[in-house]
Protein backbone atom coordinates (compact mmCIF):
# COMPACT_ATOMS: atom_id res chain seq x y z
CA UNK A 1 0.00 0.00 0.00
CA UNK A 2 3.19 1.76 -0.56
CA UNK A 3 4.15 3.01 -3.81
CA UNK A 4 7.04 4.53 -5.11
CA UNK A 5 7.58 6.29 -8.52
CA UNK A 6 9.70 7.66 -10.55
CA UNK A 7 9.98 10.95 -11.46
CA UNK A 8 5.62 12.36 -11.20
CA UNK A 9 2.50 10.95 -9.78
CA UNK A 10 -0.68 10.18 -12.13
CA UNK A 11 -2.78 10.92 -9.91
CA UNK A 12 -5.87 10.16 -11.73
CA UNK A 13 -4.65 6.71 -12.43
CA UNK A 14 -3.73 6.10 -8.95
CA UNK A 15 -6.88 7.47 -6.84
CA UNK A 16 -9.13 5.79 -9.77
CA UNK A 17 -7.50 2.34 -9.00
CA UNK A 18 -7.75 3.35 -5.03
CA UNK A 19 -10.69 3.79 -5.17
CA UNK A 20 -11.72 0.57 -6.74
CA UNK A 21 -9.75 -1.43 -4.92
CA UNK A 22 -11.76 -0.59 -1.85
CA UNK A 23 -15.31 -0.52 -3.26
CA UNK A 24 -16.50 -3.43 -1.88
CA UNK A 25 -14.48 -2.83 1.90
CA UNK A 26 -17.58 -1.10 3.40
CA UNK A 27 -15.55 2.34 4.11
CA UNK A 28 -17.99 5.12 4.17
CA UNK A 29 -14.77 7.96 3.92
CA UNK A 30 -12.12 8.32 1.33
CA UNK A 31 -10.01 11.03 2.17
CA UNK A 32 -6.69 11.55 -0.27
CA UNK A 33 -4.38 14.61 0.40
CA UNK A 34 -2.11 15.37 -2.60
CA UNK A 35 0.83 17.42 -2.98
CA UNK A 36 1.84 19.56 -5.93
CA UNK A 37 4.96 21.16 -6.82
CA UNK A 38 4.22 25.46 -6.60
CA UNK A 39 6.18 27.80 -8.89
CA UNK A 40 7.67 29.83 -6.55
CA UNK A 41 11.56 30.82 -6.02
CA UNK A 42 11.99 30.60 -9.57
CA UNK A 43 12.38 26.48 -8.99
CA UNK A 44 12.10 24.01 -12.17
CA UNK A 45 10.89 21.62 -9.89
CA UNK A 46 11.57 19.64 -6.78
CA UNK A 47 13.81 16.50 -6.59
CA UNK A 48 13.55 13.91 -4.23
CA UNK A 49 15.65 11.30 -2.14
CA UNK A 50 13.95 7.79 -0.33
CA UNK A 51 15.56 6.07 2.49
CA UNK A 52 12.92 3.14 1.72
CA UNK A 53 13.49 0.91 4.41
CA UNK A 54 13.28 3.62 7.26
CA UNK A 55 9.85 4.55 4.64
CA UNK A 56 8.69 1.30 4.97
CA UNK A 57 9.21 0.70 8.83
CA UNK A 58 7.78 4.11 9.18
CA UNK A 59 4.52 3.51 7.05
CA UNK A 60 3.87 -0.05 8.54
CA UNK A 61 3.38 1.53 12.37
CA UNK A 62 1.10 3.93 10.91
CA UNK A 63 -0.51 1.15 9.09
CA UNK A 64 -0.69 -0.66 12.15
CA UNK A 65 -1.91 2.45 14.21
CA UNK A 66 -4.91 2.87 11.38
CA UNK A 67 -5.75 -0.60 11.54
CA UNK A 68 -6.85 -0.22 15.67
CA UNK A 69 -9.01 2.53 14.56
CA UNK A 70 -10.54 1.11 11.86
CA UNK A 71 -9.24 2.58 9.10
CA UNK A 72 -7.15 1.61 6.21
CA UNK A 73 -3.89 3.94 4.80
CA UNK A 74 -2.66 4.28 1.40
CA UNK A 75 0.67 6.27 -0.09
CA UNK A 76 2.26 6.97 -3.14
CA UNK A 77 5.55 9.09 -3.31
CA UNK A 78 8.18 10.09 -6.16
CA UNK A 79 11.54 9.53 -6.43
CA UNK A 80 14.25 11.61 -8.30
CA UNK A 81 13.15 15.17 -10.33
CA UNK A 82 9.18 16.37 -10.18
CA UNK A 83 8.82 19.40 -12.64
CA UNK A 84 6.11 22.45 -11.72
CA UNK A 85 2.71 21.81 -11.54
CA UNK A 86 3.25 17.46 -11.38
CA UNK A 87 2.52 16.08 -8.43
CA UNK A 88 4.79 14.05 -5.72
CA UNK A 89 3.28 13.15 -3.23
CA UNK A 90 -0.52 11.46 -2.67
CA UNK A 91 -1.82 10.13 1.14
CA UNK A 92 -4.98 8.57 1.65
CA UNK A 93 -7.26 7.33 4.56
CA UNK A 94 -10.42 4.81 4.20
CA UNK A 95 -12.54 4.43 6.99
CA UNK A 96 -16.00 3.80 8.44
CA UNK A 97 -16.77 6.81 9.90
CA UNK A 98 -15.98 10.64 9.21
CA UNK A 99 -14.16 11.76 11.89
CA UNK A 100 -11.65 9.37 12.73
CA UNK A 101 -10.76 9.59 8.60
CA UNK A 102 -10.78 13.78 8.94
CA UNK A 103 -8.46 13.08 11.92
CA UNK A 104 -5.92 10.16 10.75
CA UNK A 105 -5.75 11.73 7.00
CA UNK A 106 -4.52 15.70 9.35
CA UNK A 107 -2.45 13.17 11.41
CA UNK A 108 -0.85 11.11 9.36
CA UNK A 109 0.59 13.86 7.00
CA UNK A 110 1.64 15.84 9.86
CA UNK A 111 3.60 12.93 11.13
CA UNK A 112 4.76 12.41 7.54
CA UNK A 113 6.27 16.04 7.34
CA UNK A 114 7.88 15.25 10.38
CA UNK A 115 9.54 12.27 10.17
CA UNK A 116 9.45 10.55 6.70
CA UNK A 117 12.99 10.06 5.58
CA UNK A 118 12.68 11.64 2.40
CA UNK A 119 14.98 14.65 1.13
CA UNK A 120 13.64 17.26 -1.02
CA UNK A 121 16.06 19.30 -3.10
CA UNK A 122 15.13 22.37 -5.38
CA UNK A 123 15.77 22.46 -8.82
CA UNK A 124 17.26 25.47 -9.67
CA UNK A 125 19.24 26.79 -12.79
CA UNK A 126 20.33 23.00 -13.42
CA UNK A 127 21.36 22.38 -10.34
CA UNK A 128 20.27 20.52 -7.16
CA UNK A 129 19.69 22.47 -4.07
CA UNK A 130 19.06 20.80 -0.87
CA UNK A 131 15.83 22.46 1.04
CA UNK A 132 17.81 23.09 4.28
CA UNK A 133 14.99 25.95 5.61
CA UNK A 134 12.44 23.83 4.54
CA UNK A 135 13.35 20.63 6.36
CA UNK A 136 12.38 19.13 9.78
CA UNK A 137 15.23 17.62 11.69
CA UNK A 138 13.76 13.82 12.93
CA UNK A 139 12.46 13.95 16.64
CA UNK A 140 15.89 12.76 18.12
CA UNK A 141 18.01 13.96 16.10
CA UNK A 142 21.88 15.51 17.29
CA UNK A 143 22.35 12.22 19.84
CA UNK A 144 26.16 12.24 17.98
CA UNK A 145 27.12 15.95 18.87
CA UNK B 1 33.18 -4.20 11.96
CA UNK B 2 29.73 -1.53 11.87
CA UNK B 3 28.82 0.45 8.46
CA UNK B 4 28.03 3.82 8.63
CA UNK B 5 25.56 5.71 5.68
CA UNK B 6 25.43 9.39 5.09
CA UNK B 7 21.58 9.58 3.61
CA UNK B 8 20.54 12.26 1.53
CA UNK B 9 22.31 15.16 1.30
CA UNK B 10 25.19 14.50 3.06
CA UNK B 11 26.61 13.22 0.47
CA UNK B 12 29.14 10.82 1.87
CA UNK B 13 30.09 7.65 1.07
CA UNK B 14 29.36 4.85 3.35
CA UNK B 15 32.49 3.72 6.09
CA UNK B 16 33.10 0.78 7.95
CA UNK B 17 34.53 1.48 11.58
CA UNK B 18 36.01 -0.99 14.54
CA UNK B 19 33.31 0.42 16.86
CA UNK B 20 31.08 -0.84 20.01
CA UNK B 21 28.93 2.06 20.93
CA UNK B 22 27.47 5.57 19.83
CA UNK B 23 30.02 7.15 21.59
CA UNK B 24 32.79 5.93 19.81
CA UNK B 25 30.84 6.99 16.41
CA UNK B 26 30.19 10.56 18.04
CA UNK B 27 33.90 10.63 18.64
CA UNK B 28 35.14 9.14 15.37
CA UNK B 29 33.00 11.52 13.26
CA UNK B 30 33.47 14.37 15.26
CA UNK B 31 37.15 14.12 13.39
CA UNK B 32 35.68 15.10 9.98
CA UNK B 33 35.02 18.68 10.17
CA UNK B 34 32.05 18.71 7.11
CA UNK B 35 30.00 16.42 9.48
CA UNK B 36 29.70 18.62 12.30
CA UNK B 37 26.68 21.01 10.52
CA UNK B 38 25.28 17.43 10.17
CA UNK B 39 26.11 15.48 13.58
CA UNK B 40 23.67 18.67 15.20
CA UNK B 41 20.31 18.29 12.98
CA UNK B 42 21.12 14.30 11.88
CA UNK B 43 18.67 11.58 13.87
CA UNK B 44 20.77 8.04 14.19
CA UNK B 45 18.97 4.39 12.72
CA UNK B 46 20.65 1.58 13.55
CA UNK B 47 19.48 -1.88 11.68
CA UNK B 48 16.64 1.32 9.86
CA UNK B 49 15.33 1.75 13.42
CA UNK B 50 15.97 5.33 14.80
CA UNK B 51 17.12 5.25 18.01
CA UNK B 52 16.83 7.80 20.68
CA UNK B 53 20.14 7.80 22.93
CA UNK B 54 23.95 7.63 22.45
CA UNK B 55 23.87 5.15 25.15
CA UNK B 56 23.61 2.00 22.72
CA UNK B 57 26.18 -0.68 21.89
CA UNK B 58 26.64 -1.56 18.44
CA UNK B 59 27.33 -5.46 17.45
CA UNK B 60 29.08 -6.73 14.39
CA UNK B 61 27.71 -6.42 10.98
CA UNK B 62 25.28 -3.24 12.68
CA UNK B 63 24.76 -1.26 9.46
CA UNK B 64 24.20 3.05 11.01
CA UNK B 65 22.50 5.27 9.38
CA UNK B 66 22.58 9.24 9.51
CA UNK B 67 19.20 11.13 8.66
CA UNK B 68 19.65 14.97 8.08
CA UNK B 69 16.19 17.12 8.29
CA UNK B 70 13.67 16.00 6.04
CA UNK B 71 11.16 17.64 3.85
CA UNK B 72 8.95 14.63 2.14
CA UNK B 73 5.74 15.79 0.19
CA UNK C 1 -18.52 24.64 -8.66
CA UNK C 2 -21.03 23.16 -7.11
CA UNK C 3 -22.43 19.80 -8.96
CA UNK C 4 -25.16 17.97 -8.60
CA UNK C 5 -26.61 14.40 -10.37
CA UNK C 6 -29.32 12.20 -10.33
CA UNK C 7 -28.15 8.76 -8.70
CA UNK C 8 -24.34 8.01 -7.48
CA UNK C 9 -21.40 9.88 -8.68
CA UNK C 10 -19.06 8.68 -11.18
CA UNK C 11 -16.01 9.55 -8.90
CA UNK C 12 -12.89 8.76 -10.95
CA UNK C 13 -14.35 11.08 -13.80
CA UNK C 14 -15.13 13.85 -11.18
CA UNK C 15 -11.58 14.04 -8.98
CA UNK C 16 -9.86 13.09 -12.19
CA UNK C 17 -11.36 16.17 -13.86
CA UNK C 18 -11.48 18.42 -11.19
CA UNK C 19 -7.36 17.71 -10.34
CA UNK C 20 -7.05 18.50 -14.01
CA UNK C 21 -8.89 21.77 -14.00
CA UNK C 22 -6.77 23.28 -11.55
CA UNK C 23 -3.21 21.70 -12.75
CA UNK C 24 -1.82 24.94 -13.66
CA UNK C 25 -3.56 27.08 -10.76
CA UNK C 26 -0.41 26.97 -8.83
CA UNK C 27 -2.26 24.92 -5.51
CA UNK C 28 0.28 22.39 -3.68
CA UNK C 29 -2.64 20.84 -1.70
CA UNK C 30 -5.39 19.16 -2.96
CA UNK C 31 -8.30 17.43 -0.82
CA UNK C 32 -10.92 15.70 -1.55
CA UNK C 33 -13.34 14.08 0.62
CA UNK C 34 -15.42 11.07 -0.85
CA UNK C 35 -18.70 10.19 0.74
CA UNK C 36 -20.04 6.42 0.09
CA UNK C 37 -22.83 4.54 1.28
CA UNK C 38 -22.20 1.53 3.81
CA UNK C 39 -23.71 -1.60 3.99
CA UNK C 40 -25.54 -1.15 7.59
CA UNK C 41 -28.94 -1.62 9.51
CA UNK C 42 -29.71 -3.66 6.17
CA UNK C 43 -30.42 -1.12 4.13
CA UNK C 44 -30.50 -1.48 0.05
CA UNK C 45 -29.16 2.41 -0.07
CA UNK C 46 -29.78 5.70 1.03
CA UNK C 47 -31.54 8.56 -1.07
CA UNK C 48 -31.59 12.05 -0.71
CA UNK C 49 -33.46 15.17 -1.20
CA UNK C 50 -31.94 18.85 -1.46
CA UNK C 51 -33.45 22.12 -1.21
CA UNK C 52 -30.91 23.42 -4.24
CA UNK C 53 -31.60 27.66 -3.33
CA UNK C 54 -30.21 27.68 0.10
CA UNK C 55 -27.58 24.90 -0.57
CA UNK C 56 -26.37 27.30 -3.30
CA UNK C 57 -26.71 30.72 -0.89
CA UNK C 58 -24.10 28.07 1.78
CA UNK C 59 -21.63 26.84 -0.55
CA UNK C 60 -21.29 30.23 -2.00
CA UNK C 61 -20.92 32.00 1.43
CA UNK C 62 -18.34 29.21 2.05
CA UNK C 63 -16.21 29.78 -1.26
CA UNK C 64 -16.02 33.10 -0.05
CA UNK C 65 -14.40 32.15 2.95
CA UNK C 66 -12.72 30.05 1.63
CA UNK C 67 -10.94 32.54 -0.97
CA UNK C 68 -10.11 34.79 2.45
CA UNK C 69 -7.85 31.88 3.05
CA UNK C 70 -6.74 31.34 -0.46
CA UNK C 71 -8.33 28.30 -1.07
CA UNK C 72 -10.76 27.25 -3.08
CA UNK C 73 -13.41 24.82 -2.77
CA UNK C 74 -15.19 21.98 -5.29
CA UNK C 75 -18.57 19.85 -4.51
CA UNK C 76 -20.77 17.51 -5.64
CA UNK C 77 -23.57 15.43 -4.37
CA UNK C 78 -26.25 13.01 -5.53
CA UNK C 79 -30.32 13.68 -5.57
CA UNK C 80 -32.22 11.02 -5.53
CA UNK C 81 -30.60 7.24 -5.14
CA UNK C 82 -27.73 5.97 -4.12
CA UNK C 83 -27.22 2.30 -3.62
CA UNK C 84 -24.53 -0.28 -1.42
CA UNK C 85 -21.13 1.08 -1.89
CA UNK C 86 -21.94 3.89 -4.22
CA UNK C 87 -20.82 7.56 -4.01
CA UNK C 88 -23.12 10.15 -3.13
CA UNK C 89 -20.66 12.97 -1.68
CA UNK C 90 -17.35 14.48 -2.86
CA UNK C 91 -15.96 17.63 -1.20
CA UNK C 92 -12.67 18.93 -2.06
CA UNK C 93 -10.15 22.04 -1.65
CA UNK C 94 -7.38 22.96 -3.31
CA UNK C 95 -4.93 25.23 -1.44
CA UNK C 96 -1.52 26.82 -2.08
CA UNK C 97 -0.69 25.30 1.76
CA UNK C 98 -0.79 21.94 3.14
CA UNK C 99 -1.79 23.51 6.96
CA UNK C 100 -5.05 25.37 5.30
CA UNK C 101 -6.30 22.89 2.75
CA UNK C 102 -6.18 20.35 6.37
CA UNK C 103 -8.07 22.80 8.39
CA UNK C 104 -10.82 24.18 5.76
CA UNK C 105 -11.59 20.31 4.45
CA UNK C 106 -12.54 19.21 8.22
CA UNK C 107 -14.60 22.61 8.84
CA UNK C 108 -16.30 22.42 5.39
CA UNK C 109 -17.22 18.96 5.94
CA UNK C 110 -18.59 19.19 9.41
CA UNK C 111 -20.69 22.37 8.62
CA UNK C 112 -21.99 20.71 5.14
CA UNK C 113 -23.30 17.86 8.39
CA UNK C 114 -24.69 20.45 9.99
CA UNK C 115 -26.09 22.77 7.99
CA UNK C 116 -26.84 21.75 3.71
CA UNK C 117 -30.42 21.54 3.30
CA UNK C 118 -29.99 17.71 2.35
CA UNK C 119 -32.11 14.98 3.96
CA UNK C 120 -31.17 11.32 3.68
CA UNK C 121 -33.57 8.21 3.61
CA UNK C 122 -32.73 5.10 4.34
CA UNK C 123 -33.80 2.57 1.10
CA UNK C 124 -35.43 -1.04 3.33
CA UNK C 125 -37.98 -3.19 2.09
CA UNK C 126 -38.30 -0.81 -0.56
CA UNK C 127 -39.54 1.55 1.04
CA UNK C 128 -38.23 5.27 1.80
CA UNK C 129 -37.21 6.26 5.24
CA UNK C 130 -36.24 9.46 6.49
CA UNK C 131 -33.18 8.91 8.90
CA UNK C 132 -34.29 10.97 11.48
CA UNK C 133 -31.77 9.88 14.23
CA UNK C 134 -28.83 10.50 12.38
CA UNK C 135 -30.01 14.03 11.24
CA UNK C 136 -29.06 17.34 12.42
CA UNK C 137 -30.95 20.31 13.49
CA UNK C 138 -30.16 23.31 11.58
CA UNK C 139 -28.99 26.33 14.08
CA UNK C 140 -31.75 28.34 14.93
CA UNK C 141 -34.24 25.52 14.48
CA UNK C 142 -37.69 25.68 16.92
CA UNK C 143 -38.31 28.97 16.26
CA UNK C 144 -41.81 29.01 15.52
CA UNK C 145 -43.01 26.29 18.44
CA UNK D 1 -50.28 36.47 0.84
CA UNK D 2 -47.21 34.93 1.58
CA UNK D 3 -46.22 31.13 -0.13
CA UNK D 4 -44.99 28.59 2.57
CA UNK D 5 -42.99 25.37 1.70
CA UNK D 6 -42.56 22.45 3.69
CA UNK D 7 -38.84 20.96 2.78
CA UNK D 8 -37.60 17.38 2.77
CA UNK D 9 -39.60 14.71 4.73
CA UNK D 10 -42.26 16.88 6.32
CA UNK D 11 -44.28 16.04 3.05
CA UNK D 12 -47.07 18.35 2.65
CA UNK D 13 -47.97 20.56 0.06
CA UNK D 14 -47.36 24.09 -0.14
CA UNK D 15 -49.73 26.78 1.31
CA UNK D 16 -50.80 30.23 0.41
CA UNK D 17 -51.65 32.58 3.68
CA UNK D 18 -52.37 35.84 4.38
CA UNK D 19 -49.99 37.08 7.25
CA UNK D 20 -47.29 39.56 8.14
CA UNK D 21 -44.92 38.48 10.40
CA UNK D 22 -43.40 35.13 11.79
CA UNK D 23 -45.19 34.98 14.88
CA UNK D 24 -48.92 34.76 13.06
CA UNK D 25 -47.45 31.86 11.15
CA UNK D 26 -46.16 30.00 14.10
CA UNK D 27 -49.61 30.49 15.52
CA UNK D 28 -51.25 29.13 12.47
CA UNK D 29 -48.90 26.21 11.44
CA UNK D 30 -50.25 24.98 15.69
CA UNK D 31 -53.17 24.49 14.30
CA UNK D 32 -52.41 21.76 12.49
CA UNK D 33 -51.70 18.82 14.92
CA UNK D 34 -49.71 17.02 12.36
CA UNK D 35 -47.08 20.03 12.03
CA UNK D 36 -46.07 20.05 15.76
CA UNK D 37 -42.85 17.84 15.79
CA UNK D 38 -41.88 19.28 13.18
CA UNK D 39 -41.99 22.69 14.39
CA UNK D 40 -39.62 22.37 17.26
CA UNK D 41 -36.99 21.11 15.00
CA UNK D 42 -37.30 22.96 11.79
CA UNK D 43 -35.51 26.33 10.65
CA UNK D 44 -37.07 28.79 8.62
CA UNK D 45 -36.00 31.05 5.86
CA UNK D 46 -37.65 33.94 4.46
CA UNK D 47 -36.78 33.83 0.33
CA UNK D 48 -33.73 31.42 0.64
CA UNK D 49 -32.21 33.24 3.84
CA UNK D 50 -32.52 31.50 7.23
CA UNK D 51 -33.58 33.47 10.07
CA UNK D 52 -33.12 33.44 13.71
CA UNK D 53 -35.84 34.93 15.61
CA UNK D 54 -39.52 34.82 15.15
CA UNK D 55 -39.39 38.60 15.26
CA UNK D 56 -39.47 39.23 11.38
CA UNK D 57 -42.12 40.80 9.08
CA UNK D 58 -43.58 39.66 5.88
CA UNK D 59 -44.11 41.10 2.56
CA UNK D 60 -46.40 40.18 0.45
CA UNK D 61 -44.81 37.02 -2.05
CA UNK D 62 -42.41 36.39 0.57
CA UNK D 63 -41.61 32.72 0.40
CA UNK D 64 -41.38 31.11 3.72
CA UNK D 65 -39.53 27.51 3.99
CA UNK D 66 -39.14 25.26 6.70
CA UNK D 67 -36.32 23.29 7.21
CA UNK D 68 -36.45 20.27 8.96
CA UNK D 69 -32.99 18.31 10.72
CA UNK D 70 -30.79 17.57 7.49
CA UNK D 71 -28.41 14.83 7.08
CA UNK D 72 -26.18 15.49 3.84
CA UNK D 73 -22.95 13.23 2.64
Amino acid sequence: MLELYEGALDVPEILKRWYEEEAKSNYGAFIPFVGTVRAENGIEGLSFDIYEPILTNWFDAWQAEAKKRGALLKMAHSKGDVLLHQSSYIAAVFSPKRRVALETIEEFVEDFKASAPIWKYDLKNGERIYAKERSTAIKGSGILS
Amino acid sequence: MVTVEFLGPIGKEPIQLDITNLLELSQKLKEDESLKEWLECSAVAINDKIVASKDHPLQDGDKISLLPPVCGG
